[in-house]
Order: structure tokens, then C-alpha cells, then sequence
């Protein structure tokens, strides 16, 4: 997104600290235009091209974040950087707290995520629930250019290291960016859209299938709170709560798998503290619970669509 | 050459123009937006494959990587399969589910190809561990960029297969870039061969683009692993001649003259140098005359690519029978046994 | 545990496929013992001593399967493996889907989770949310010696690749074990305890724990029902289900962290399956969402103990 | 030697007695169960943490492993601060969370000590990363047993260590085993200085029981990475004394007589041997006066280990007070400013 890159833009400027490591992020500009002009400005030191060695350049950035830097790293694909699990959750993550805060861990890693463009099961993961289940992490899943630049300066801001996932099929898309020096503040889901019969929580490209949804369904006069929790960790289950005291009525949509994934954290977070306020059971939609295929007719099955959002939502309020 | 090389050299042009001729359909696929995703072509390297695949038998096996077409053809994937599976069929030899990166034949030993740098180096020294523990005689083969050697699966790979003496080939096909970034930045070394040292195994560099020079090599590699000699590191210094993956620029990273240099360095019109140089071999015409499907289609029309994707099914669209047969006509997974006494 | 060891042996001496990998497994036996015995009887081949290199054994074990051995990974501690997730949520797991099964993937992946012994955050974590949220893997996480080889030799017998953890703390408790050549299926919740008043779901060391909790809850004439999945791919939630419907109310218990973890998707699911039956709000207990620190004061504060299930018991019973 | 020369080596002697000495009390604790968990000691290997952290300033850094103790103490952190530590309390170095394979004291440049084999390498580039960028000449230097040298880590740090020329020292203890495991079984290369070749990086091979040597070859990499010259791989070639963890069985996977040989070649007696043919140099009783606090005690009395743990709390027991000074009386992490300029 031009919005991510402005915000990296300007933060680089700002702060000599940051740099940006990965494939193919230097001349190049990166695989996905996320580092485009930055070389040329900063040169290769502040723009660092790595081998391909996803755990050693994140185990780098480790080192480099303690030392004082504050590393980006560009993974390119969520899938890529499964290498580097080992690097995140034994050391990124327990630095601070094994420190007694007296290191800090600034280190942004950033990368796409998502179904689409039959990229097939290595280039289409959506692991935010595997982040967001370990302790140490920041997890920011943004749906749309203004949250991704503000969300992306407020994790170049803080002292803790963040997990900024951009899914592939949202990079192409524009949309209104406030001016100036803002950030967005993790941990406060967004009310997309107001509304009193059913609660809905999406999250990345959902909210934009569930926009669709909702477009649909107000035509008949069905009024759908979205809500969009923009972070996965910390989770703002507050807003959900508060909107599900209106409704009665709650979906989780989400694209990564189900089990153990978003829509498993937010339903039992309701059922403990707003069981009182359903009316009908918690629904949750994900995508299949298998890898991506590759054909475009397979791969268009796999994930939910405005259509089974559609469907999910009337469902739920014939529950 | 004496008659048998030749026979042999012809086999190996024959998988060789397989292959090139197979690419230049699926490059024209992916332009007609009939092939998705990301399709990284395998021109250039020919020799790399037919070399070292024709040193297995049926019963070896080959691990490899994203830019995996050339080695499931050599190693006998029918093209008919790899064209269904790039197609998004189900009868693909992933099922439809893999498409370029990910291609599955182990019924003609292609275990895999992986659409992450990396793990095939691991897994074919583990198919080679099976081989070991059940002391039947196979081999095992990674291919692999010179974009993994830099990466921990290179180290961890070759350490183990080398200290447990596993019989397993590594080839890394050295086209001197991974995607953008040429290997001798990316490397602290960049002669490949040479760090098979770090390891106790031997290491051999061989001209990639010279198929007999990769045969010979690989033989004694092949030879080594199968009588409990263990690994070796076979580098084969080559390039690609199209972009990293269909549709992408290309001489941002590298001029067109290089380009050009490297094309000319063609290792099928090495072979045909050679072989036309060696008098025209009594097979030469009928060898043709039997690729001739996937190796005429694309000059007699591009629209020879078959019909537009659809779901995945039973059956491919009559259109494509003609122009790739079920098999290459020449068992291209030759067993042992057949390999020219000359070279024993 | 002496029952894992006896299913490893006699399955070895069943099936020649069977190959162990791991460091310290051969002569010495495993750190743990898991493999005591076995190199006098197998030999180097078939109890294989590793480097120090996670993710590159991982990954040859997954060839190895795909060739057609059972390789065992005895990794030790759970810690350890994180450095090979690329290899089991990129390979192993899509292995047998992307090749249409036609490979096998009978690979055992086993070690050693949670807290206790002082061992700090390297050596003490308990992951299986991971694991199970990756479709594909099959997650068993037993509480007694009778389960653990029952559910071990079931592993060694089945094509999927199974993540096989037990608590260390478990490691050396004795219990009866049955005779003879039987196996626990995958999938199926143990009802460790009938009880009428209240479901607790416990897992691992946890049931433990729980059954302690149960019996002090007794003496008040408190009766529990306490159900242990033993496995969490599959998770077994209908015999949940059928004991909330009993008792109208729900604590899941466990040690790894909470966030997006075991009680989040046992709540998501009876949420929507089970709504109607709650009389109180769903509760869950897991372990601090923090690193395991050293001191044993503190460890003993991070981890749910028999006091504190009770107390969230009691807690429960007052919603 | 001459005045410098042993007024140098006794600095050497320090750090390596105040090592021994502490080591031996963590034993004694670990036996009286006041420490938990496992404690791996230094025994044996006390010179190259002292020959290399004596050729570094205050303001570089270090990144360690499990067996980690000897690396906090020769860099700067107070044994107070160690024990304490590893008895739980909340005034060790990493407030009681950490114990004996979590020391973090970043203020002396005790980066960290890590229970997983590997990431102290990939953090050592990352700090010389940051050194780089800032260009404000520190340095980083991990310590790796040879465990870590068949780890992908290893691998994928030398690499990038080299190619960026980044101020980095790898610090390879070669104690030959692997717990149990003798690195001449798990390494298809066991000669781990030559594998700096794999990465275009010097390979520098030393005794590592001879601190004077180690000093000698860690000055002359330090210098290098300070410079600009890139990272060294300095393989130390010793022997742990002590079973891998205290209370770990010893003998079924080493002779007695070998590990009687290794305590033959002790660091320390070696040092004290030399310094003594020498001649006694006048500030050598002053010396050991100054560390009398640790290597007095373990003598006196096994029970002068600080009393039971408990909770950690902000003061440590009164009786830990005289055994372990604060600070070692010589600071331990001397500037450069302070090196002999006969080594220059
Ligand atoms: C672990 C991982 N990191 C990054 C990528 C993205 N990627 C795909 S191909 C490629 C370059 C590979 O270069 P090389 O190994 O030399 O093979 P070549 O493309 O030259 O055949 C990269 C970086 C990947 N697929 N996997
Ligand atoms: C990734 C990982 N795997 C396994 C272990 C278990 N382990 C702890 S120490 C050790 C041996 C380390 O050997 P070496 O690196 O030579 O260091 P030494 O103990 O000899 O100092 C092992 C295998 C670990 N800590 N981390
Ligand atoms: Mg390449
Ligand atoms: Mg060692």
C-alpha cells in the first residue's frame, strides 16, 4: 500500500534508527513496492538486502533491536517467515520481560498475508492467530490504507515488537489517508458501520466482503454493526461486548483458519463476559481448514466471500 | 562420438528440447492468462535436469524446488500432467492443487516441488536416510538455487547427509541470481562447490549449460551415493534466459547483452553442435520424430495451448491430447541397467 | 514414561520403518529416557543421534516419511522445535494433501512440555494451540501412562503426522496400564470423573490438578464432572457438549496460554453448539500469558495449580 | 615478561580466578539444591571468556548461551548480581526470571544468555548491524559452543556477518562435546576454523586453554572487526572439567582419564606456571588479595554459599555480602584506552 510506504517514508526520515532488512528490498524496491524510492534515499545500509535466510535476518534484527536499532523486516510472505518462528517466540518476544524492560525489542516484522491470485498453499497463509497467541507480541491486521499508515507509525513508535500483516489482495487498494503526523493507537477495534441487528466482526479483507454484505442486506432493511478489531493482539473485545448488548447476535469473519483462531478468541471472550446478551449462538466463519489450493475454482471456495458472509449473517438471524 | 554416446548424447537432447519446448507453451499459457499464479520457467538450465535424471533409475527420487518443471519432465512427469496441473485441473499431477510451485509424481519418483526455499535439500537427504536404513540401493536428489545455499537448510542438509554417509546427490543449479540479487553479494563465498568442504563431501563444479559434462558428473555422484560413498555437492553453473517468473522485468538486475551472451551458451544448440560435428546418428531423425508433440505445437500455433481453466475434473479438453503425449515416447527414467557400458 | 517407551519398543519391533531422530536419543537414551534401551536393541540406524539442527532433522524426517519410513523426532523439549514450525506447517502437514494422498506422512513428532523444575522460559513451554490451529497435524497431549501408550502406539500405526507432548512433570508418574496390543483412537474425550454439577475440561498435568481440586470439592458434596480431550486435533467438544448439557456449566483448564488458545476454541464451540444449555458464563484458567520466569516463587504463581482450579471452580459455581 | 606483559597476563588471571572460584560456589549451591534448574558450568574453559572479553571496552557487547556464567562475569556483571540470579532473587542480573541460562546485564554489555543453541550468533550480527549503521566503532562478539556449528544459525549469521563486513567476533568454544554428543560425530567437518573459507571469512584455530593465546588471537579480530575488516570465526579448542549440567552423569560418554588430562592443561595453572617462571610480579599478591572474596570462600566454608532461596525480594541475605564483592575489584570491562601499548 502507498499509504504503509508514506508512513515508512517519513518515520525513516525522522528516525535514523530504523532501517529495513529483506529480499529484495533495496533497488528492487521491494516484491510488493512496500521499500519503492526508499534505496535511493537511504541507501543500502538503511535498506539492506538479505539472503534468503528468513531465521537468520530475523534473528539478526533481534540483535539489532537490542543493540538500539530499530529494524523492519520485510518478509515478503507470512510463509516465508515461518522459518523464523523459533527467532520470534523464544527470543523477540521474551526480551523485554526477561530483561526486566532494560532492553527494548522496536522491531516491526511486516508481510503479506492471504488467499488470492492462485498463489497456492506457500505463498497464502494467514498465521495472526499463531502471533497473537504468544505473549510479547503486537499483532496489527489493517483493513484499508488509513489504519495501515497509522497503525504501521504507531508500531514504529513503540518499544515492543509488532507483527504487521497486510493481506495481498488489500495492497492494490486506495482510499481516504488523513494528512499529517497521526497514529492509531493498538488495541481499539474501529465500528465500520453502525447498526442494530446483528453484530459483525471482520477482520483485513473480510471487512471489505462483509462491507459488501452489509450493502446488500440493507436493502431488505437488515442493519449490521461491523466492527474491525484492526490489532489481534492486544484484541479490543470491549467494543465487540458493547455492541453485542444491542444486537444479541455476533459473527466472527475471519479468512485465516478457524480452530484456535480469532473467531475461537472473541466468541469465548463473549461467552464469559456477555453470555447474558445472546440471543442466539455465536457464529463464526473462517476459511477451510486446509491448505490453499491452487486452482482458481478451488482457491475461490477456500475463503469466505461477500456472498458467504451474506449467507452467514442471515443465518444467524434465523438462529 | 562412437554410436552409443550418441545414442546417449540424443537421449539427453530429447529430455533437453522435452523440456524447452514444454516452457516455451507454459510461458505462453501464463501470457494468455491461462497459467496463474507465479510461473518461474525453467530455459536455460535444461542440461541440469536431463544430466542428472538421467543418471536415475524409475525407483530414485527427486526433490525440488519452485522452478521445478524441467525436473519433473526429466524425471518422466508426462507433459500432458504438468500442463493439467499448471491449467488448474483435476488432472494435474497435483490434482489441480499445486500448480507450478507445488508438483507431485511420486509414482515416477518426483516427491515434491516446494514453493519455499529450502526444505527439498532436507527431504531428499531424508528419502535418502529411508534408502539407507533399507539398504535397497536408491538415490536420492535435491535441486536446489543458489538462493539456498545461503540458507540454514543448505548447512543442516549437507552436514547430516555427510556424517551419515547418506546416498544422496545435491545439485545446486547456479544461475547466479535469486530472483534479483546476484549470489556473489549474497554470498561470503560465492564458488559453490567449494563449501562442501565444510562438510567432509565432496564438492564438483561442472558448466551447467554443457548436458554431457552434467551427465558425467553426475554419474560419479550418483555412483558414489549408490555404493555407500555418501553425498556430493554437484554445482552447475548455468543461467536462465527469461525472467525470474513469467511476466516479470527483466533487465533492471542484469543487462540484455548478458542476456544474450548466456543464450548463446544454449545448451541444446551445444549438444546439436556436437552431435552434428559427431556425423548425423542413424536415431537422430526418428527422436524427432517422436517429441515431435510438444516440440512442434508451438511453432504450428500458439493457440495450440489448451482451452481456458476451468474446475478441475475427470477429464482435459480434447484439444491438448494431441499436442502432449501421455509419455515421452523414450522411457525417460531409465533404470540403471541401461546405462552405456562405456561409461561404467 | 516407562508406557511410551513400551509402545516405542514393541512398535519397533513390529514395523522396521520405525527410525528414531534426535539428540541424545542414541546410546544415551533420550534426556528423558524416551529411548532407553532401544540403540542396544536397533542399533545406530534405527535410534539416530542428531546435531544440534531442529529444523534440518525435521525436515529429513519429513522426506524420510515421504520415502516411506516412520521416523520419530524425539526433540526433547518442546522449546527446541520451534525453529522447525516452516518445516512442519509448510511440509509435513500439506504433504499428504497437496500430493492428492498418494505420500504418507506417518511422522511422530514428540517432546516434552510446561512448567516446573525451575527450567525458565527456554525449557517450559506447552505450544499445542499451535500445532492444532495448522491443519493437517494431529495434536495428542496425554495425562497418564495408560492414555500415553494407548495414544502413542495409535500414532505409530496411522499416516498422519502426530505432535505427541507430555508434560514433564508427568514424566514420572506411575499408573496402571493395560495388556497387551490395543490402541486409543484420536478424537476422543476421556470422562475421567461423572459429576453432575459442574463440566471442568482439563488437560495434561492440568487433569491432575483437577482431580485434586474434585476431590476437596467432594468432601462438600460438590460433584464435578471432569473430562479430558487427550487429544486437541481432534478436539473431542461433543463429549463437552454432553456434559454441559448435564451440568450447565463449563471451566476449561490449561497450562498453555490462554489467548487464542485450548479454552478459547472448547468456548467458541459450545457457544454455538451449546448456548442454549449454559446457566453461567463459560470459564477458563490457563497458564499467565507471560515467559515462564526462573524463581520458584514465581513459577509457582504462572502456572493453574490444584488451589487455584478449585477456586475458579467455586467461582463458577457462584456466576 | 616483562612489567607490562604480566601485569596484563595477572589481569587475565583475574577473570579467570574469579570465574573458577564463582563456578565452584554454583556447584556447591546446585548440590545443596539453593539453585534450580540446570547449571552448566565453566569449568575448564575459563580463558576464553577472559582472553577475549579482556580486548573489549565497556561500551561492547556480548551474547552468550546456556553455559553463559563465565561470559557475565569476564565481561563486567558483579557476581553478587549472578548469584543472586541463580538463587532467584530479584536482585540478579535478570531479576530472578531468568537463572543460570537467562543473564541479561545490558548495562555491562551482557546482551543475553540464551537456552536455545543458535540465536546468540544471529544477535551478535544484529548488534554489530546497529554498530555499523551508527558507525561508532563497538563491537559484538558471540560465544557458541560446538554444538551451535552444525546450526542452521550458524550458517546463516557467518554468512551475513561477512557479507556485510559487519564488527562482529564469533567466538567458537570448542569443548568437543555436545552434552554427550563428541562434535567429531556430528560435524562432517570437525575443523571449525577452517569453515570460515564457506563464508569468505578468516578462520582462526586456538588453544583454548591457553588464555595468553586467546588474548593474542581475540586482539587481533577485535582490531579487525573495529576496523572495518569484517568478522572473524576464532575456534577455541578446550574441554569442559564438570559434567555438562551439574549432576549429569559424567562417564559413560568420556573417560575419566581424558577429562584428567583436560584438568592437567587448566587455564589457570598454566597461566600461574608462566607467571610465576617470570618472576613474581610485584602487584601479584595485591592481586590476590582483591579476589579474595570468592576464591577464599568455597575453602572456608561450603555452607558461606548464600542461604535458601526465596522469594525474589530487593535485598539479597547478609551472608552472600563478604563472599561476593559488588563489583570485582579491577574493572573488568577496561576501555580500549587501557590496552598496553606494547599490543597495538
Ligand atoms: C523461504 C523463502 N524465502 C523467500 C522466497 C521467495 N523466493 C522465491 S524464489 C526466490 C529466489 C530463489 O533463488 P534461487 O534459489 O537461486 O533459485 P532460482 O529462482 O534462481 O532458480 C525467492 C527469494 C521463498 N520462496 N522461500
Ligand atoms: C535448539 C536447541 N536444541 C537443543 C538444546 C538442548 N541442549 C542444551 S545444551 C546442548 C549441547 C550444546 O552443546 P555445545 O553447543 O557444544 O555447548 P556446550 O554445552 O558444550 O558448552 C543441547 C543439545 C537446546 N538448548 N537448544
Ligand atoms: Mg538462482
Ligand atoms: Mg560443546
Amino acid at each position: 500500500m502507498q499509504a504503509t510506504l508514506e508512513a515508512l517514508t517519513e518515520e525513516m526520515a525522522r528516525d535514523p534508527a530504523i532501517f529495513v532488512l529483506g529480499e529484495g528490498i533495496g533497488k528492487r524496491g521491494g516484491n510488493f513496492r512496500t521499500t519503492a524510492g526508499l534505496y535511493e534515499r537511504y541507501g543500502p545500509l538503511r535498506l539492506c538486502d538479505t539472503p534468503i535466510c528468513e531465521r537468520g535476518f530475523v534473528g539478526l534484527a533481534c540483535g539489532a533491536a537490542m543493540a538500539g536499532a530499530r529494524p523492519v523486516v520485510d518478509f515478503m510472505f507470512v510463509d516465508f517467515v515461518l522459518d523464523a518462528l523459533g527467532e520470534i517466540f523464544n527470543q523477540i518476544a521474551k526480551v523485554q520481560y526477561m530483561s526486566g524492560g532494560r532492553l527494548r525489542m522496536p522491531v516491526l516484522l511486516r508481510g503479506c498475508i492471504g488467499v488470492g491470485h492462485s498463489a497456492a498453499t506457500h505463498h497464502s497463509g494467514s498465521y495472526h492467530p499463531l502471533f497473537a497467541h504468544i505473549p510479547g507480541l503486537r499483532v496489527a491486521v489493517p483493513s484499508n490504507p488509513a489504519d495501515a499508515k497509522g497503525l504501521l507509525r504507531h508500531a514504529l513508535r513503540g518499544h515492543d515488537p509488532v507483527v504487521f500483516l497486510e493481506h495481498r489482495e488489500l495492497l492494490g487498494v486506495k482510499g481516504p489517508v488523513p494528512e499529517g503526523d497521526w497514529e492509531i493507537p493498538f488495541g481499539r477495534a474501529a465500528v465500520v458501520r453502525p447498526g442494530k441487528d446483528v453484530t459483525v466482526v471482520a477482520l483485513s479483507l473480510m471487512v471489505r466482503h462483509a462491507l459488501a454484505a452489509c450493502a446488500a442486506l440493507e436493502k431488505e432493511g437488515i442493519s449490521v454493526e461491523l466492527i474491525d478489531p484492526r490489532t489481534v493482539a492486544p484484541l479490543d473485545v470491549d467494543t465487540v461486548l458493547a455492541s453485542v448488548r444491542k444486537t444479541g447476535r455476533l459473527l466472527i469473519v475471519d479468512e485465516a483458519f478457524g480452530p484456535f483462531g480469532l473467531g475461537s478468541e472473541i466468541a469465548a471472550q463473549v461467552a464469559e463476559r456477555g453470555l447474558d446478551q445472546l440471543d442466539a449462538p455465536i457464529r463464526r466463519l473462517h476459511g477451510a481448514h486446509a491448505p490453499t489450493p491452487y486452482s482458481p475454482p478451488l482457491e475461490a471456495a477456500v475463503a469466505p466471500t461477500a456472498k458467504t458472509v451474506e449467507r452467514a449473517i442471515r443465518d444467524l438471524l434465523e438462529d | 562420438m562412437n554410436g552409443r554416446d550418441s545414442s546417449r548424447a540424443l537421449d539427453l537432447y530429447r529430455r533437453m528440447l522435452l523440456i524447452r519446448r514444454c516452457e516455451e507453451q507454459l510461458a505462453r499459457g501464463h501470457q494468455r492468462g491461462l497459467i496463474h499464479g507465479a510461473c518461474h520457467t525453467y530455459v536455460g538450465q535444461e542440461a541440469v535436469a536431463a544430466g542428472v535424471c538421467a543418471q536415475l533409475g524409475a525407483e530414485d527420487v527427486v526433490f525440488s524446488t519452485h522452478r521445478g518443471h524441467g525436473h519433473a519432465l526429466a524425471k518422466g512427469v508426462p507433459p500432458r500432467e504438468l500442463f493439467a496441473e499448471l491449467l488448474g485441473r483435476a488432472t494435474g499431477c497435483s490434482r489441480g492443487r499445486g500448480g507450478s510451485m507445488h508438483l507431485f509424481a511420486p509414482e515416477v519418483g518426483l516427491m515434491g516441488t516446494s514453493g519455499i526455499v529450502g526444505p527439498c535439500i532436507l527431504q531428499a537427504a531424508g528419502a535418502a536416510y529411508t534408502f539407507k536404513l533399507r539398504a535397497d540401493g536408491r538415490v536420492a536428489v535435491a535441486f536446489f538455487g543458489d538462493g539456498a545455499v545461503n540458507n540454514g537448510a543448505f548447512h543442516e542438509g549437507l552436514n547430516m547427509a555427510s556424517i551419515w554417509k547418506l546416498p544422496v546427490v545435491f545439485v545446486c543449479e547456479n544461475n547466479q541470481f535469486a530472483t534479483e540479487v546476484p549470489f556473489s553479494y549474497s554470498a561470503g563465498n560465492p564458488d559453490v562447490a567449494s563449501r562442501g568442504a565444510a562438510y567432509g563431501l565432496p564438492g564438483v563444479a561442472v558448466d551447467g549449460n554443457d548436458v554431457l559434462a552434467v551427465d558425467v558428473a553426475a554419474e560419479e555422484a550418483v555412483r558414489r551415493a549408490r555404493e555407500g560413498g555418501g553425498p556430493t555437492l554437484l554445482e552447475c553453473r548455468t543461467y536462465r534466459t527469461r525472467p525470474h517468473s513469467e511476466g516479470m522485468p527483466d533487465f533492471t538486475y542484469r543487462t540484455r547483452e548478458e542476456v544474450e551472451e548466456w543464450k548463446a551458451r544454449c545448451p541444446l544448440a551445444r549438444l546439436r553442435v556436437k552431435l552434428l560435428e559427431g556425423g548425423t546418428p542413424r536415431n537422430w531423425r526418428r527422436s524427432r520424430r517422436k517429441s515431435r508433440g510438444p516440440s512442434r505445437t508451438p511453432r504450428s500455433s500458439p493457440r495450440k495451448v489448451p482451452g481456458p481453466t476451468r474446475p478441475p475434473r475427470p477429464r482435459t479438453s480434447t484439444r491438448s491430447r494431441g499436442s502432449c503425449p501421455r509419455r515421452p515416447s523414450a522411457p525417460l527414467a531409465r533404470s540403471r541397467s541401461c546405462r552405456p557400458p562405456s561409461r561404467r
